[in-house]
């Protein structure tokens, strides 16, 4: 068997179950890979690990990650998108009286500057308002500044924050206000590989995305196991957050393409929006080349019965 | 000149007064066991206010020992007590009234001769600018003039010693404990030395306890000369000096004093010998 | 008995015993909002829910700690006797140390694993990074402040550099050397826990990052406990060995 | 001849040669092994890079170098004061020290979650968590060099009346001074590395922020030159510290 | 006894062969400008082997730096030349070929009395269980019995010095340098170490140099008595002694003694009183 190893950008999480349960349910053995899941962390640089061939896949942040990786000279190919929606929103406290962007003029808002703020960005500009109109400020990892109300406004996961947020009794108090709402749609969770591989390897590549996307969809029919599985890889993980965690990135998985065309379906119209926005916030120095940045060709190759529910 | 067996009362005032000063069998026993070493064993003493006292002995006797322990710095076995003016004494309660000058020198490094000379007037609370005015006008009476800022390694051995001896002499306590003040120094500035410490004593009726080796030293300066034994040491003898004051430095030559040193001389040296003779084992 | 009463009053376990009670007292009393501060009961429960993990990775980190450690101060030491001896070398050196000691570690989490790979010599080597700086300057202060005078009393003996290295700088310096070791054995737990989000699966740093990235608090908590006791342990172990090896009086 | 020994006894060539080694091991590496700039970008690149950048790394600068010297000043203080009401009360030393170094264990960055909640994401956090990762440093050095006093000269004060405060003044102080500044040696890199991790962790401005954002957005540049700044300005720091030192110990 | 002009040639076999030790025009300034001292200024020395000459002078005046030099421990400054054998000594090239005692005891605080006592055999390369046993001999001489496992701390200052006596002689050289090596002893124990000295000096036929404060002990040990001026220090003059050897104690009491003794002592008295009149500045 081939010896590979996937690169995760967070810890064992709900999050990543598929590639847990592909792993335990033996899909990759099966496809002759001899996988390794290693976990990730904060700083740990996902890009730079696969592209230097540390680690053979990745799985990494969102559209604006890989396209400026690819500008930064990155070798870096995705191959799969695995959340459909934008996987964060922002959200207020009911009694701010906030309900939606426009309503941003004057306040704290506070969001990820990990490529995040462009969405903000992006929203503000569909709904007419200034940045310079309101108060941005860069946000933590911890929830706990917005619980202080320390922000009018924060960004949170649907599958993390969110559901810390309900956790702690807040969930009626909250008002979500959703980028996907504005136009806006940022795809997030991107598979990667490096192009050396991919053009040395490539049926190390497609056994590896046929295997993932089964076990993808082995873990959203089978939830229950797939927490065990998750579980095991890391058992101080609270049970109900993972739990809640997995019903949440269901809906993102499953969301746009992910039922139409099926799981980890790559959507280049939506990347392409992205990009025009990116390079418009001169994030981007200039649109890039996107048939070199995705190659939805394993994709497309994954039997649909595999990829479909 | 008398010599009087152990116990006898000083002369003049002592028998009126309480004493300045009174010890009354003092012990101090260091380590456990086997490594216990007695170094003072059940010391009597009375010293009147205004007596110059000399203590000699063989090395490692317990001097020093007893000093620490009248400086206040060391607490005696529970033996025994301590008495000034008649009051019993506990732990510390001397500290900050004798002034104490202690073998070593124990000049700071990060201080100059100025400012260590003024260490005990610092402490007292006394403005600097003062304190160094004061010390500085002492200087060329102690033979450092022209050294006020030097750093105490730039000094001789000998000038280590008189800065520390004008660091005492500046802190102006009735009660003065010197140990060997004047070990290192040659025979003028020794002299120079005695000098100005008997008008100190003469002039401000001060009481002065002093450790020397110099026999010579002990019986020109003292109104008695105390006798320590060898380890564990106490008090063996005392001698009333009654040579008459001012002494003159060629009174050395007197038989009347070399009567006295020749004795003195013999009880040390029989002490002295008991330290060599102990073998094996540290009393 | 009475005398073991005597010791146990005035040991500080009693304070902390005290200190605890205090806390779950206050929080009872006072009912802070667990964010704040959680009740010890809660954190004793947690921490209960949880204690195989807890123990694998309190034994994981102690580990990398100890190695870590290990390697750090024999490189300090080592660095800081070259330093005493030549000035050209501390010179042109001793800035580079500084320099790497202001790189943040995190900062390069993909670095360290291309070049240590996703092993425990990744965690050792964080540990080390953060040891040997402390134990370097502070076997260096401890080596150079040897009495110039000894130092000519072993000379007029015609000590060698070795010689005099032996007899009379190491001992010189052992005091000073001890403390730097004490305040690098808490670093070096800092480095391998920090070394531990570099993609590992066991250990103290492991749960803290699952611990924060959920919110859990007390489970943050908990894990604080943990290094902070491993740490204490450590410490203990190396005052220790200090007294051992350190029984003089000073004398300056 | 006597340019060359001139040259090399002057403080600065050592140091300018420890650079240029660096610098060469560097470019070196990358020539021969071919690393990638992802990888390792070449230094010409990173200060390149750092000079079409210069207003958004001065304020980060500005922003981390601030708290780092806040929290220094803080921390060394209080070590300071810690370490002298410890000497004074030693009852108070047997609880407190175990506690110190408990709390010490703790990475920062566990501390940062919850100093974020109690301080808030500005200044004042990270503040904090320097000023406890060098106050512990300096409290064990000081406690160490306060203890350094020859017990016959603090006989020698006590005889002249002086109580335990003015033997701290002016005879402790003073011999603790050389174990004092190797703490604040020591504490020079790690006031801005725990500044810069703090920030990491949550800040609105600062070295730590620009790393941790340029990371998540894979611009290695910018973290490597942040880095680069950070480590100059600890070395500036550090250099002066050192020139601080040499007046202060002035009686050897 | 012979007073000689200074310059002129020490007795016996130093017409033939060159001098154990020679010193030409010897200097040691400390300090720049305002704040130098010129401790040593243009000393020319002859020391024959198997000579013992004691060195005596002011406080202060610079006896110290001299041994110092002659040890190899700090060097000349460049005017002049120090010979060994007739050959002239680059920086610390004494180093190891003379045993030195210096006037501060420098007892390590963490070894023993005994191992202190064998720091120079060890560094020497003897083995330690070889050495102890040599000094653990050696200890009831030194009245030390009982006490090899003691630390430095633990001993008084007499102790002290005599462990650093014995550290001394152990370190067996044939040129000694001693300075001030009995200053802290009674005087039966003084006395014994004297023996002990020209015991080892007479058998070893080993060349010592000697400074001390004592004249009497200056003129009882020392084939010649050089005197130190006051500062800048150069050698004022030389005293050959040529009482008969073994001298008996008592010897102090003949007048010929006693003529040496009042016109050495004249002589420092004028050098110390240079000392205090120095004012303002160090010379
Ligand atoms: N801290 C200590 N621990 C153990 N023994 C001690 C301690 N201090 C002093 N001693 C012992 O007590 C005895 C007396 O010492 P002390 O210093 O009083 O002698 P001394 O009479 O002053 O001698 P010297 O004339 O040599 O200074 C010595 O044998 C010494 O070893
Ligand atoms: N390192 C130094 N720096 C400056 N001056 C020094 C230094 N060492 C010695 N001196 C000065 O040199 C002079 C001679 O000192 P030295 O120690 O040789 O005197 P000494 O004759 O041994 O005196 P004593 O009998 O008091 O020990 C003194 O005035 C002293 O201040
Ligand atoms: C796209 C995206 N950006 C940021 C976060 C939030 N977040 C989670 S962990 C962490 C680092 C803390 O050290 C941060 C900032 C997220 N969940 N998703
Ligand atoms: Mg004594
Ligand atoms: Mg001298």
């Amino acid at each position: 068997a081939e010896k590979v190893s996937l690169r995760l950008k967070w810890l064992a999480q709900a999050q990543f179950a598929g590639f847990y349960v592909a792993k335990a349910k033996g899909f990759y053995d099966q496809a002759g890979l001899d996988l390794t899941i290693n976990p990730g962390g904060p700083n740990l640089n996902v890009e730079t690990l696969v592209a230097s061939g540390n680690d053979t896949f990745g799985l990494a942040g969102g559209t604006e990650t890989v396209l400026l990786a690819r500008e930064k000279g990155l070798p870096l190919v995705c191959i799969g998108v695995t959340v459909q929606n934008t996987p964060f929103t922002y959200v207020t406290y009911k009694d701010s009286g906030i309900t939606k962007v426009k309503d941003f003029a004057g306040k704290k808002v506070a969001t990820w500057f990990t490529g995040t703020q462009y969405t903000l960005y992006s929203m503000l500009a569909s709904a007419g308002v200034k940045q310079s109109d309101l108060t941005i400020v860069p946000q933590s990892g911890s929830m706990a500044p917005f619980v202080e109300k320390q922000f009018d406004v924060a960004a949170a996961t649907y599958y993390n924050e969110l559901n810390t947020l309900k956790e702690q009794g807040l969930g009626d108090k909250l008002t979500l206000i959703k980028p996907d709402d504005y136009g806006v749609v940022v795809q997030q969770d991107t598979v990667l590989v490096s192009e050396k591989y991919r053009n040395e390897k490539p049926q190390q590549v497609q056994a590896f995305l046929t295997a993932t996307i089964k076990g993808w969809k082995y873990a959203l029919q089978n939830k229950k196991e797939a927490i065990d599985i998750v579980m095991a890889a890391a058992p101080s993980l609270n049970r109900a957050h993972q739990e809640a965690m997995l019903d949440e990135f269901e809906k993102l998985v499953k969301a746009g393409k992910g039922t139409t065309d099926g799981i980890l379906a790559i959507d280049l119209p939506t990347v392409e929006k992205m990009q025009a926005q990116l390079v418009g916030y001169k994030a981007l120095k200039a649109p890039a080349d996107l048939s070199k940045a995705y190659d939805p060709s394993f994709w497309t190759q994954v039997p649909a019965a595999d990829k479909k529910f | 000149m008398k010599f009087m067996p152990h116990e006898v009362m000083p002369p003049a005032a002592s028998d009126t007064a309480p004493p300045m000063l009174e010890l009354v069998n003092v012990w101090k026993r260091f380590g456990e066991a086997q490594a216990r070493t007695v170094a003072v064993s059940g010391v009597n003493l009375r010293i009147a206010k205004g007596e110059f006292v000399t203590l000699v002995g063989p090395s490692g006797c317990g001097k020093s020992t007893l000093f620490n322990m009248i400086a206040g710095l060391l607490p005696p076995d529970d033996d025994g007590s301590l008495l000034f003016g008649g009051v019993p004494q506990r732990d510390g309660q001397l500290l900050g009234k004798v002034s104490f000058m202690p073998q070593r020198d124990l000049l700071f490094p990060w201080r100059t001769v100025l400012d260590n000379a003024i260490l005990a007037l610092e402490v007292e609370g006394l403005p600097r600018k003062e304190a160094r005015e004061r010390a500085r006008a002492m200087l060329p009476e102690f033979g450092l003039a022209g050294f006020a800022n030097h750093y105490p390694h730039q000094l001789s051995g000998g000038m280590r010693q008189r800065v520390a001896l004008m660091r005492t002499f500046l802190f102006e306590r009735d009660l003065m404990l010197l140990d060997e003040p004047f070990g290192a120094l040659d025979a003028l500035t020794r002299s120079r030395m005695q000098h100005w410490l008997l008008d100190i004593w003469a002039r401000h009726w001060r009481t002065v306890l002093f450790i020397t080796h110099d026999i010579d030293e002990a019986i020109v300066l003292g109104d008695r000369v105390l006798v320590m034994s060898a380890r564990p040491g106490t008090v063996k003898s005392e001698t009333v000096i009654d040579l008459p004051r001012p002494r003159d430095p060629s009174v050395v030559l007197t038989p009347e004093f070399i009567r006295i040193k020749q004795r003195l001389l013999a009880e040390i040296e029989e002490e002295s010998r008991k330290t060599f003779a102990q073998e094996g084992t540290a009393s | 008995m009475n005398d073991f009463l005597q010791r146990a009053v005035r040991s500080p376990a009693l304070a902390f015993v005290g200190l605890a009670l205090v806390w779950e007292v206050c929080v009872h009393a006072f009912a802070p909002s667990p964010r704040y501060l959680p009740a010890l009961s809660a954190i004793a429960q947690d921490a209960w829910s949880v204690w195989p993990q807890l123990a694998r990775g309190f034994g994981r980190t102690l580990l990398e700690t100890v190695l870590g450690f290990a390697m750090g101060a024999l490189f300090g030491c080592a660095c800081g006797t070259v330093f005493t001896y030549s000035r050209w070398m501390e010179r042109s050196v001793f800035p580079l140390f500084v320099v790497s000691q202001t790189v943040p570690v995190v900062a390069f989490g993909a670095l360290i694993v291309i070049w240590f790979g996703n092993s425990l010599l990744a965690k050792v080597m964080t540990a080390f990074f953060l040891t040997f700086f402390p134990v370097t300057v502070n076997t260096l202060r401890g080596l150079k402040s040897c009495d110039p005078q000894r130092i000519a009393l072993m000379k007029s003996f015609g000590a060698n550099r070795l010689v005099m290295f032996f007899k009379l700088a190491v001992p010189s310096a052992l005091p000073q050397v001890m403390v730097g070791l004490r305040v690098a054995i808490g670093l070096s737990l800092i480095g391998s826990v920090v070394g531990e989000w570099f993609g590992e699966t066991v250990g103290l740093g492991v749960m803290l990052m699952e611990a924060m990235n959920a919110d859990l608090v007390v489970r943050l908590w908990v894990v604080m406990f943990a290094c902070g006791l491993m740490g204490a342990l450590l410490y203990g172990l190396l005052a220790f060995v200090e007294r051992r090896l350190v029984w003089w009086r000073s004398e300056s | 001849m006597v340019a060359q020994r001139k040259l090399m006894a002057s403080p600065v060539a050592p140091v300018v040669l420890g650079i240029a080694v660096l610098l060469a091991v560097w470019e070196g590496a990358i020539w021969l092994f071919g690393i990638p700039p992802f990888v390792l970008p070449s230094l010409g690149t990173i200060v390149q890079h750092a000079f079409t950048d210069t207003g958004r790394l001065a304020g980060a600068l500005l922003a981390t170098l601030g708290e780092a010297l806040g929290g220094y000043a803080l921390g060394g203080l209080l070590g300071l004061l810690l370490a002298v009401v410890l000497l004074l009360v030693p009852p108070l030393e047997r609880i407190v020290m175990p506690l110190a170094v408990a709390v010490n264990a703790v990475p920062t960055v566990a501390y940062a979650p919850l100093f974020l909640i109690w301080f808030g994401l500005g200044a004042a956090s990270k503040i904090a968590l320097v000023a406890l990762a060098v106050g512990f440093t300096m409290l064990v050095n000081a406690l160490h060099g306060l203890k350094q006093a020859d017990l016959a000269a603090v006989n020698l004060m006590r005889s002249f009346g002086a109580g335990p405060l003015k033997i701290v003044w002016r005879l402790r102080l003073p011999v603790a001074m050389p174990s004092v500044v190797t703490a604040l040696r020591i504490g020079v890199p790690r006031s801005m590395i725990v500044a810069i991790v703090g920030e990491m962790l949550g800040a609105y401005a600062g070295l730590g922020r620009m790393i941790y954002e340029s990371t998540q957005q894979v611009d290695l540049l910018s973290v490597w030159s942040a880095v680069l700044v950070a480590s100059l300005a600890s070395m500036v720091f550090y250099g002066l510290l050192v020139w601080i030192d040499q007046k202060l110990v002035w009686w050897r």
